[in-house]
């Protein structure tokens, strides 16, 4: 068990680092600004979680992952779906409702899906897919893999009985599974010392007996050194953990809350501003000399690019035809 | 009368009962300080205190048991889900504590529970948040189900729902909560739980449509006028206990009957609906009842295909003219 | 063939399934070392070990979402339910993400899982532990359910089941464990899901029914056959997918049917069998159907009351009669 | 928090308290031995779980309450009720089903409820009823009483989502209840290490910040001291807790089971049982000159006449007549 480090972008930090990370979270940044826009147009509907802010989780956390290990998250989960490895194309048709989207449109914002990188889904009940990670954890040991499994989810799925199930098999039955709560203060209205009787996170860790950790969610490089070290672990031995990684959301819980001004103040958002996770590594990279100004440019004409290739992709896509109402439902 | 949202009167009945006996408080996810995630319960915080406008966190079999404890030492505990899909997680709760606490405890402890929030297919909110929910519900013993689908009836059914000493599971919609409507200003305006009503009188055929299959229905019934046929629309408002008798005698004086339901069909509502009208009016058909359902297929979220999910209008239409012309 | 329990028979499909395919594991309460709690997995962990049978804590909620992530990796668990009562904690597991993970995503996860358990109505359980279950699982679009009534379906439909792609509930019966019949020895018998069956041929009427309803009605149409009356038996085996073709099939050459469910009654299975009839067969029906269902009440303790509550022959008997004579 | 303590029959013991003690342990020993020959003659049916090897929790538990305080337990809960003071006739009618049982005969033994003693109830789902007790609690605070709530469950239930979240619950809202899980080391089949990743279960307290401990719950006195001491401190200041009973069950899960020999020992029930609660406590009284061979006679004959007079009440109750089908469905 470790208190929360605060490491402020300490460990290593070469270029190429830097430029994936920086890539990575300036692409999901503006894929998801982009995201809005498309909202308050009408192109995207029903519910729309942002994950602004919360970059460096998922970008650091996946970054220390091979293609063969498994991500499994929230409805918040454009972030870890992209870091993953998905298409940010399909990503966008799927949240139009098109057919080429990874779900064929059938899924939406909450229920992004890629088989394709190991990507087990956004789910929509809350702490439901504490369990889910636990069963993937369970096959790769039942089929002699040594693959690993992050699950992603919010301070909020704590509250729910099933966080502690998951914990409790995870642990009794050595699971590879690191579990990653995305500590951001609030479950939706609800701060979290209103809700939780021990606000620590990382410490619900220790009475199931198993490595417990908090970390600086908006330092890429210190998720990316804490990820790192328990999924090395687990690969090694099935060591599950459990990571506080403590973060915020820039925007309101989602589209429907833009302020998010009632139950917390203008100036703490301000302030939260004040760690953007992309400012951190940018100010980093550029003090550490692996990036130039230039880098910095390139990237975010990069994954503009992307992203406008994403909409004009996810807009060509045509409507799933009629039939797909009925696909899916069973397999032969 | 005042004319108000369906929202509004849920808030009306929520302040009047709450008024009125000391006994009833309002728990549940975002129910205080956020005033509601659909603000259903909005300014109950600022009148009533956090002593009776209690936020949750997010366990919702866990709150569910603490209304029910808290019934079985008299308090009157009024619920709020979220959404009803997130209900799912308290049904043992709702199923096997209160619903059959009455009875395992041989008459000693009632459980006078309300369960309330939205349920129902909403817009574009995909499988998970976009589900007919009552059918967990309505074949319980001991439970009440309520469905209202105007503002008065949400006034009228929820101050008997918090009134009754059973636990009383009562899904609004998403869809209605901003329709407006007519709503008795009377703070002893109630209506009794387990009441039909007929929403539009005909001759014809007998619909049974309740919330927004309701409001389909009658736009079907005006467009169909125009061709002379006369629809009389029937809205059960309860579905537990069911008010079997209005919607027979319906039947019996039109000879003919089209059940609508938007959950995905099979097993659902419908069947039961029509069941009991086949029974009791078997005689008195002149063609075999219709049923128009959701299509049987999770939501999706996509728009063009959530549209084919729940019955159309020309679905509805086309029931209607086919039980005429049989 | 052999003669062998209902048990027997759901054990060796078990075994011959786990040996086919090393996909399949079991996992669930006392499963293992205590060979189940009611014996239906005795001997597994001795042939197969702790890896692929596999004792639970007490976590419904929890080793079904194992369950259904394992199948994500493409495993094919078999869950047990210690009963099928306690399925209602693990509800969300299995109707919103099992149920509806193929559709969400679009085609790339479906969830190869069966959950099984005994269900129904047992021997003076009291509310809790003696319930129809089936309800709260045959409405679900992309489940499968299953109800097995004698050894060999209970056999050739678990092998299906467990070889099915998609998620299946299969509900078996406390009262019918001890149950003796014929099953086949071939490893590779098995029973598609979706196929009802006629237990007895008739021409007068057709009884629905399935599990100790199906044996209760078997006796009446023994003692009815004694006064002249010929009852066809049809059992549907597979609730969802339905085949409601036999059932309506049967209909149609009797003219008459009586639906038989342990369940309470309102919106249970036996609306749906009367409504698909009733709709499908409407012309040939020269009486209405008849519903006999269990009482609308949670299951009393006391022996005299348990009796009661379910269908009793002499109810069954009547409503027989009642459509014969109508 | 504070470890288990096993403090032998350590606190203060006179004579009022011993065969007030002794009595009620040997009360329940004694109905619930003729239940089991009941059951064996079929006048019992369905689930029978006895309680027999676990009185010290009851009866020291609730020896520290008041009438108007609260207890509610699990299906294993003819004891609780018993040491709560339901009447034995009523509660042995109850089992035979029959119309002047506490539940008219309709809950059975799993079922039963008695609202003049303040019995919340035997319930039959594991865990569910923890919440319950959180809200009987719940409504202590809102009627601005100062009762107590005991809920009494087994390890088994700590392994389900509901635990956890009661225990939030009434730590954050700092509820009037003592949790008191009676660790008989087995769910079932189950051992507990088998289950639980962690098996020291007041320890879990900690993680909601809430009191925990362990005592010995063969020990009625330290059952008694313990639960005393954080029943006074709830009153007073709406404390939870969360205290482990370490305790064994020497017959069977139920009537079904009754050797309970595939996953323990006889030897380690041999074992056990030499720490019988009844003989502990009958020993230290005799030792201490509180009782006499006397006292512990008249005891014995006191509590056979009641349960004999408790099966011939249940004998001559009717049967509840058949229109109690369809009563308490529903309320008026
Ligand atoms: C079981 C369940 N209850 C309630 C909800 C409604 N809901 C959606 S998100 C949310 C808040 C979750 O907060 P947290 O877990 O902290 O995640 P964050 O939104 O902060 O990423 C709630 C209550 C739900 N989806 N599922
Ligand atoms: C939710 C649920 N799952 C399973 C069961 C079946 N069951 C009844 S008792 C029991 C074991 C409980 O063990 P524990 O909590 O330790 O209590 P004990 O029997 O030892 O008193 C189980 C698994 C149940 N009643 N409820
Ligand atoms: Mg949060
Ligand atoms: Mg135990």
């Amino acid at each position: 068990m470790a208190q929360a480090k605060t490491t402020i972008l300490s460990p290593r930090l070469d270029a190429v680092l830097a430029r994936r990370l920086l890539g990575q979270m300036a692409l999901i940044r503006r894929f998801e600004e982009k995201a809005a826009e498309m909202y308050a147009l009408g192109k995207i509907g029903g519910f729309l979680h942002l994950y602004i802010g919360q970059e460096a989780v998922a970008v650091g956390a996946t970054s220390t992952l091979r293609p063969d290990d498994y991500a499994v998250s929230s409805y918040r989960e454009h972030g870890h779906c992209l870091a993953k490895g998905s298409d940010p194309r399909r990503v966008m048709a799927e949240l139009f409702g098109r057919r080429d989207g990874l779900s064929k449109g059938k899924g939406g914002s909450m229920h992004l899906f890629d088989k394709s990188v190991n990507f087990l889904g956004g789910h929509g009940i809350v702490g439901a897919h504490l369990p889910l990670a636990a069963g993937a954890g369970f096959a790769i040991n039942y089929q002699g893999g040594d693959q690993v499994v992050l699950c992603f989810f919010g301070d909020g799925a704590v509250h729910e009985g099933e966080f502690h199930e998951a914990m409790n098999l995870v642990a009794l039955w050595k699971l590879p599974v690191i579990y990653i709560c995305e500590n951001n203060r609030y479950a939706m209205g609800t701060a979290i010392h209103r809700a939780l009787a021990q606000t620590e996170i990382w410490r619900f860790a220790e009475t199931y007996g198993i490595h417990g950790e908090a970390v600086d969610g908006m330092d890429v490089l210190a998720v990316r050194e804490c990820v790192g070290r328990v999924v090395e672990r687990a690969r090694r031995d099935k060591t599950p953990a459990l990571i506080e990684a403590r973060t915020y959301r820039f925007r309101g819980h989602s589209m429907r809350d833009p302020a998010g001004a009632v139950y917390r103040t203008r100036e703490e958002v301000e302030r939260e501003k004040q760690r953007d996770p992309i400012a951190l590594l940018t100010a980093r990279g550029l003090k550490d000399g692996v990036l130039s100004e230039a880098d910095v440019r390139a990237i975010e004409q990069n994954v503009a690019d992307a992203v406008d290739e994403a909409v004009a992709f996810a807009e060509a896509s045509p409507e799933p035809p009629a039939s797909f109402l009925f696909t899916d439902v069973y397999k032969d | 009368m005042a004319v108000m949202t369906y929202r509004e009167a849920l808030n009306l009945a929520l302040r009047e009962e709450m008024r009125r006996d000391p006994r009833v408080f309002v728990m549940g996810e975002e129910v205080g300080l956020y005033e509601g995630a659909y603000r259903v319960t909005q300014g109950l915080l600022k009148e009533f205190g956090e002593k009776r406008v209690v936020d949750t966190p997010i366990c919702e079999s866990g709150f569910t048991g603490v209304g029910v404890g808290a019934a079985m030492l008299g308090l009157r505990p009024v619920l709020e889900m979220m959404t009803f899909n997130f209900a799912i997680l308290a049904l043992d709760q709702i199923v096997n504590t209160a619903a059959k606490m009455l009875y395992m405890s041989g008459g000693q402890y009632n459980i006078p529970l309300v369960v309330r929030g939205p349920g129902g297919p909403a817009a574009q909110l995909a499988a998970q948040h976009s589900q007919s929910m009552e059918t967990y519900f309505y074949h319980v013993p001991g439970l009440k189900v309520v469905r209202p689908s105007t503002p008065a009836d949400a006034k009228g059914l929820l101050k008997s729902a918090i009134r009754d000493e059973n636990p009383v599971i009562f899904i609004e919609s998403e869809t209605l909560y901003a329709v407006k409507g007519e709503v008795p200003d009377d703070p002893d305006f109630t209506i009794p739980l387990g009441q039909a009503i007929v929403r539009r009188e005909g001759t014809d055929v007998t619909v049974v449509a309740y919330m927004g299959m309701m409001y389909r229905a009658m736009e079907v019934a005006e467009e169909l006028a125009r061709e002379g046929m006369s629809v009389e629309i029937v809205d059960p408002r309860t579905l537990r206990p069911m008010d079997t008798q209005t919607i027979v005698s319906s039947v019996r004086k039109t000879h003919r009957a089209v059940v609508i339901e938007a959950g995905a069909g099979f097993a659902g509502m419908g069947s039961e609906i029509l069941s009991f009208i086949t029974e009791q009016a078997f005689d008195d058909l002149d063609a075999p009842v219709e049923r128009v359902t959701g299509e049987n297929a999770p939501m999706p979220y996509a728009r063009n295909l959530e549209l084919l999910k729940t019955p159309s209008k020309a679905k509805i239409a086309a029931a209607i003219r086919k039980v005429c012309n049989a």
